[in-house]
């Protein structure tokens, strides 16, 4: 982990809502894993905490993320120009291929409207050898990212891109219809989404890891600020940062 | 350039420390931080027996400032000792112990604990915590029971004792006074401001407690505020605490009257804020002549023509 | 959608007013702010005599906040009378006089001349004052006192009599139970809190006064916090100030409980924010489906299964 | 006076170290008068309070303010690109040309280092058949603006430009070559150049005004924070947003 300041390579819009911010890191490039995050202080004083980002891919010495404008620190990151130095902290958090075993075949990975944003990096990690089938969802069209998705299904809820219904309505039907063997869910997006996934793979006999969000003030273990109630266990609560942000659904009580 | 500092015998090496519960037990962030250049590290706040904490959300953001309600979770003083305090022996810094409590006994249980160890080389008390057998008031807020706080623990340990205040009374000087009377040898100046922020969405608080402890930039001219009215009211060392982020913001604190300083929420932003503030004041005082950062301490020339009548806000 | 309140017999249009000292005598803006879409005006303190002020520099800027030590410069009662009022009493809104004073028998004699004045609809009475008599310390900070100034203004007005609380207290709830016991209609939370910033490089503090009032969007959570204990300790309304900028932050009082809301430093920055406040909670309030702005008032939802005993910050 | 969002026209670097920003306003373009400042929000929410600022010049519907970026403000503010908006209130403050009357023959605009701002304008606006003398004094060249001005006459400290010394030893020895009949100063810079300026004045039995500055909370007579103490009268302060920030020198105490 290291914090550095970082030259900000290029912006991309992927749709009209949504960014791609990406910078030149060989730190990151030579340690991230996918499903882990980035810490940004968007600007010197304003807002006073950094932001926590998905690492969305890493080419070569190129690292990026992806974002909707929501507030105010997206907004400061949304004015940055090409040249531009970003102060960045990471790789922070545990990732997704430490929960990639021989105990399931087929992943699926779901991705919630920004939510989407672990994924790319994710696949072009994965191993070659297992079956991925990856599904998109959001409220409509412009928060679809497709962006380095292997063949991405895709749901919205007003039907203006693909499936109209929510992404577990869509995988709901596929399994249906073409069953696949030892599932394991990996999710991220919002909460309402995670537990209703969680929820649909406990029912099938399935694990999910999710990766979670909260406020963080720190992202690395230091303030105690992001905890998460544990189901079980000795510990009462863990750490979204530094423990997760990626946990096994039925270790933890999601919010 | 001198930046030493000295509270009893102990050195430390020096003016810059990292606030209690802002740097985990000190182990968490040794890449990133060369803690060797740091003053020394005040540790989260220890109690007899592990804390979980209070429930989520416990942080918000707010206007240049956070809102915490941690709960003070901790692992227990005896894990510390066992868990943590060896790899800190091998730490080139000052490692004070902060403890926390829910009754006077067991803050002197605590102490004593640590006080047989070497490697804590100082204890910071902090009083804001509820007093359980009072109804949960805070001891913070009750003079009486601050001094008795201190007798008791003056009389076990001849390490250090620092009286971490709470800002959040009418007159901090007389908690002040009252820990000087009863041998603390220095005070810790502030601890976090009572504060509170809402969802309008949802009508709920936005930390689960209702209320949290409001800390960063926001609360600075509150903490420079506690720190005169604690200097003028006490001759022992006065550490500031509170919204410190830049050199500049301890050179404040110094200024007005405090003999260290400490940084907390900052190193949330920028782990090793308090390196740089080390390394910002020394250049600071070097570009001023000043061959010691003491030579800042209580410096600040005020206008002594306008009296307290006069100065109506 | 219904937007009034109303204190004893004095309707409010909207539940927006301007916070005393931020707004002068309210005739300084007009061609800025549609003055007649404002709840009301709380005017800049008046004494008997008109005060100067403090020297400068009066104000500077804090992360999110300013600190201001104006030192309640103003006209004098007379004067406003014979000069501002006029001009005032052809307002479409709620003037409310804030009286400032140096002895209990200044408050009252002000307060008699006020009350006689048609155009005058109630009055604040700012109790963030030094006390004269008794070395300067604030009359604020001391509940005898405050409970005698209601005591006494309560006998002389039957027009609504706010009293505007100070937050440098450590239990705020202890001088709003005294008011309520006295006959107060409503408390107004909170004055500005005691702050401090230092030039480092004149080593001087950046207001002539050395300590001033800090306000602005830095204190809001220390004044929602305030609120909220306020109106858990007495039944009469509470007016919620503190560094309200947009209409979320105003909506954030009014669910904690307070029944109205003052804008203070926003002013400076933008003179017709209460207006454009009281149109968002309309708007709010539409949106979700209530017909009175009144409906959010004390709407919090806590989490009552955590203890003050568990919830350590 | 009228508080407005109006769009960016134009940025210009007039020296390595000073920026022109140019913008569209009908209303000021209609109603400012030489002297009078603007007071601007440089960015929603960060810093607090609004930033006072000179009219630099006005041309057409095109006003124009000049600043170096010496802290969070004028960083904001320089980081703006053509179109943005920017939130303008004014115009504020008493202005220069009602201190032009025939009591004296010949002005001198004195302007030190970015306290140059109003004399453009007041250039432009000054009655024509008028006697003027124009003198800008700097630290170093990169301080001295020179656009907008007629002829001026330019010290640096370090004599990078121009004279070298201070803009008032090279007034009094332009005035000791070449007296001028009944001169009238006018004055904008560092508060210590415009004391030298003032007592100079005041020696040689001229009036001189001077274009204060201080911290404003308001700028508009709200706040009451922006006060000057009087050398007599009845009123002890003044306020320098609103009876100022043009004063006559011998009517304040200079700070
Ligand atoms: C581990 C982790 C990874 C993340 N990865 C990404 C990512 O890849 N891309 C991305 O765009 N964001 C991501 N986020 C969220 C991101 O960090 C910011 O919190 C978010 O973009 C808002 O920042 P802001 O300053 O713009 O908004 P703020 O000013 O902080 O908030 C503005 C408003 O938006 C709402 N809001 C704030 N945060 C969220 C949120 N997370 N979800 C919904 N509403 C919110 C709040 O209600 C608030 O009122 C991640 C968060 C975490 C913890
Ligand atoms: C009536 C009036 C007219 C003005 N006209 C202009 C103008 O035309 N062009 C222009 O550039 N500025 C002008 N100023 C000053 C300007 O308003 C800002 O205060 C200044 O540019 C600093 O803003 P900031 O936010 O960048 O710096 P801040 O972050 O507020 O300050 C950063 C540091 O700079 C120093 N500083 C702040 N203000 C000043 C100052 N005025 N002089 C010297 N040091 C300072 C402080 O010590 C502070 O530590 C004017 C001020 C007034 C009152
Ligand atoms: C997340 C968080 C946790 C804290 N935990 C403790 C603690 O355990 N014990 C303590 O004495 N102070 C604690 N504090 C208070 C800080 O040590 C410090 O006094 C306060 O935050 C003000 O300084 P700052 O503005 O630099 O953060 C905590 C503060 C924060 C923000
Ligand atoms: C410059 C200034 C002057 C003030 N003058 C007065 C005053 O004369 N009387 C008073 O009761 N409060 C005065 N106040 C306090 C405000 O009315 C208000 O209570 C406080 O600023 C908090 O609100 P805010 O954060 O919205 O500014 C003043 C505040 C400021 C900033
Ligand atoms: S965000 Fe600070 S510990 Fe997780
Ligand atoms: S700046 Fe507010 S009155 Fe002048």
């Amino acid at each position: 982990m290291k914090q550095e300041l970082v030259p900000i390579h290029s912006f991309q819009q992927l749709t009209p809502e949504i960014l791609e911010l990406t910078f030149i890191s060989d730190h990151l490039a030579a340690t991230a894993q996918p499903g882990q995050f980035i810490n940004i202080r968007v600007d010197n004083s304003f807002p006073l905490l950094r932001r926590p980002f998905s690492i969305f891919n890493i080419e070569g010495n190129k690292v990026s993320i992806i974002f909707n404008v929501i507030g105010t620190g997206t907004k400061v990151l949304a004015r940055k120009r090409t040249g531009d130095t970003i102060d960045v902290l990471g790789p922070c958090g545990n990732h997704f291929l430490s929960f990639v075993d021989d105990s399931f075949d087929t992943a699926l990975f779901i991705g919630g409207g920004i939510g989407v944003a672990p994924f790319p990096f994710l696949t072009s990690r994965y191993p070659a050898g297992k079956k991925v089938l990856t599904y998109v969802g959001g409220r409509q069209k412009d928060l679809i990212v497709q962006k380095g998705l292997r063949d991405p299904r895709i749901a919205t809820d007003d039907g203006s891109l693909g499936f109209s219904g929510t992404v577990l309505d869509l995988i709901k039907r596929d399994l249906a219809a073409s069953p696949v063997s030892r599932p394991r869910f990996f999710v991220c997006g919002p909460t309402r989404m995670m537990k209703a996934v969680a929820e649909y793979a406990k029912e099938i006999g399935a694990s999910c890891y999710a990766s979670l969000e909260c406020d963080m003030a720190c992202g690395i273990g230091l303030c105690q600020g992001c905890n998460i109630e544990m189901a079980a266990g000795d510990k009462k609560y863990r750490l979204v940062c530094k423990d997760g942000t990626i946990f096994e659904t039925q270790s933890v009580k999601l919010p | 350039m001198i930046e030493s500092f000295k509270l009893r015998d102990v050195e430390f090496k020096n003016r810059v420390l990292v606030a209690s519960g802002t740097f985990g037990y000190g182990d968490e962030v040794p890449d990133l931080v060369d803690i060797s250049r740091l003053g020394g590290i005040m540790t989260k706040s220890l109690s007899m027996k592990p804390r979980d904490g209070n429930p989520n959300p416990r942080i918000t953001e707010t206007s240049s400032g956070m809102l915490n309600s941690i709960g003070l979770a901790n692992i227990g003083v005896h894990k510390f000792i066992n868990e943590k305090l060896p790899a800190l022996r091998a730490f080139d810094t000052r490692i004070i112990a902060n403890i926390a409590a829910s009754s006077v006994e067991e803050y002197c249980a605590v102490l004593e604990l640590l006080d047989a160890e070497s490697g804590v080389h100082g204890f910071e008390i902090n009083v804001s915590c509820p007093n359980v057998k009072e109804g949960g008031l805070s001891f913070g807020t009750d003079p009486a029971l601050v001094s008795r706080i201190t007798r008791e623990l003056r009389r076990r340990t001849a390490k250090p004792l620092i009286i971490k205040l709470t800002p959040n009374v009418t007159h901090i000087s007389e908690f002040a006074r009252a820990c000087e009377a009863e041998g603390a040898d220095a005070l810790s100046v502030i601890n976090t401001v009572i504060g509170m922020a809402v969802n309008i969405h949802k009508r709920t608080p936005k930390i689960a407690t209702t209320t949290g402890g409001l800390s960063g930039p926001a609360v600075k001219p509150i903490a420079l505020a506690k720190v005169y009215e604690t200097v003028n009211a006490v001759k022992i060392p006065v550490i500031g605490i509170g919204g410190i982020v830049t050199w500049e913001d301890a050179a404040e604190f110094l200024i007005v009257g405090a003999s260290m300083v400490q940084i907390g929420t900052a190193n949330f932003i920028n782990p090793s804020t308090g390196v740089t503030v080390a390394e910002g004041l020394k250049d600071f005082c070097a570009k001023n002549g000043l061959s010691d950062v003491g030579a800042l301490v209580r410096t600040l020339q005020t206008n002594k023509t306008i009296s307290v009548v006069d100065s109506w806000l």
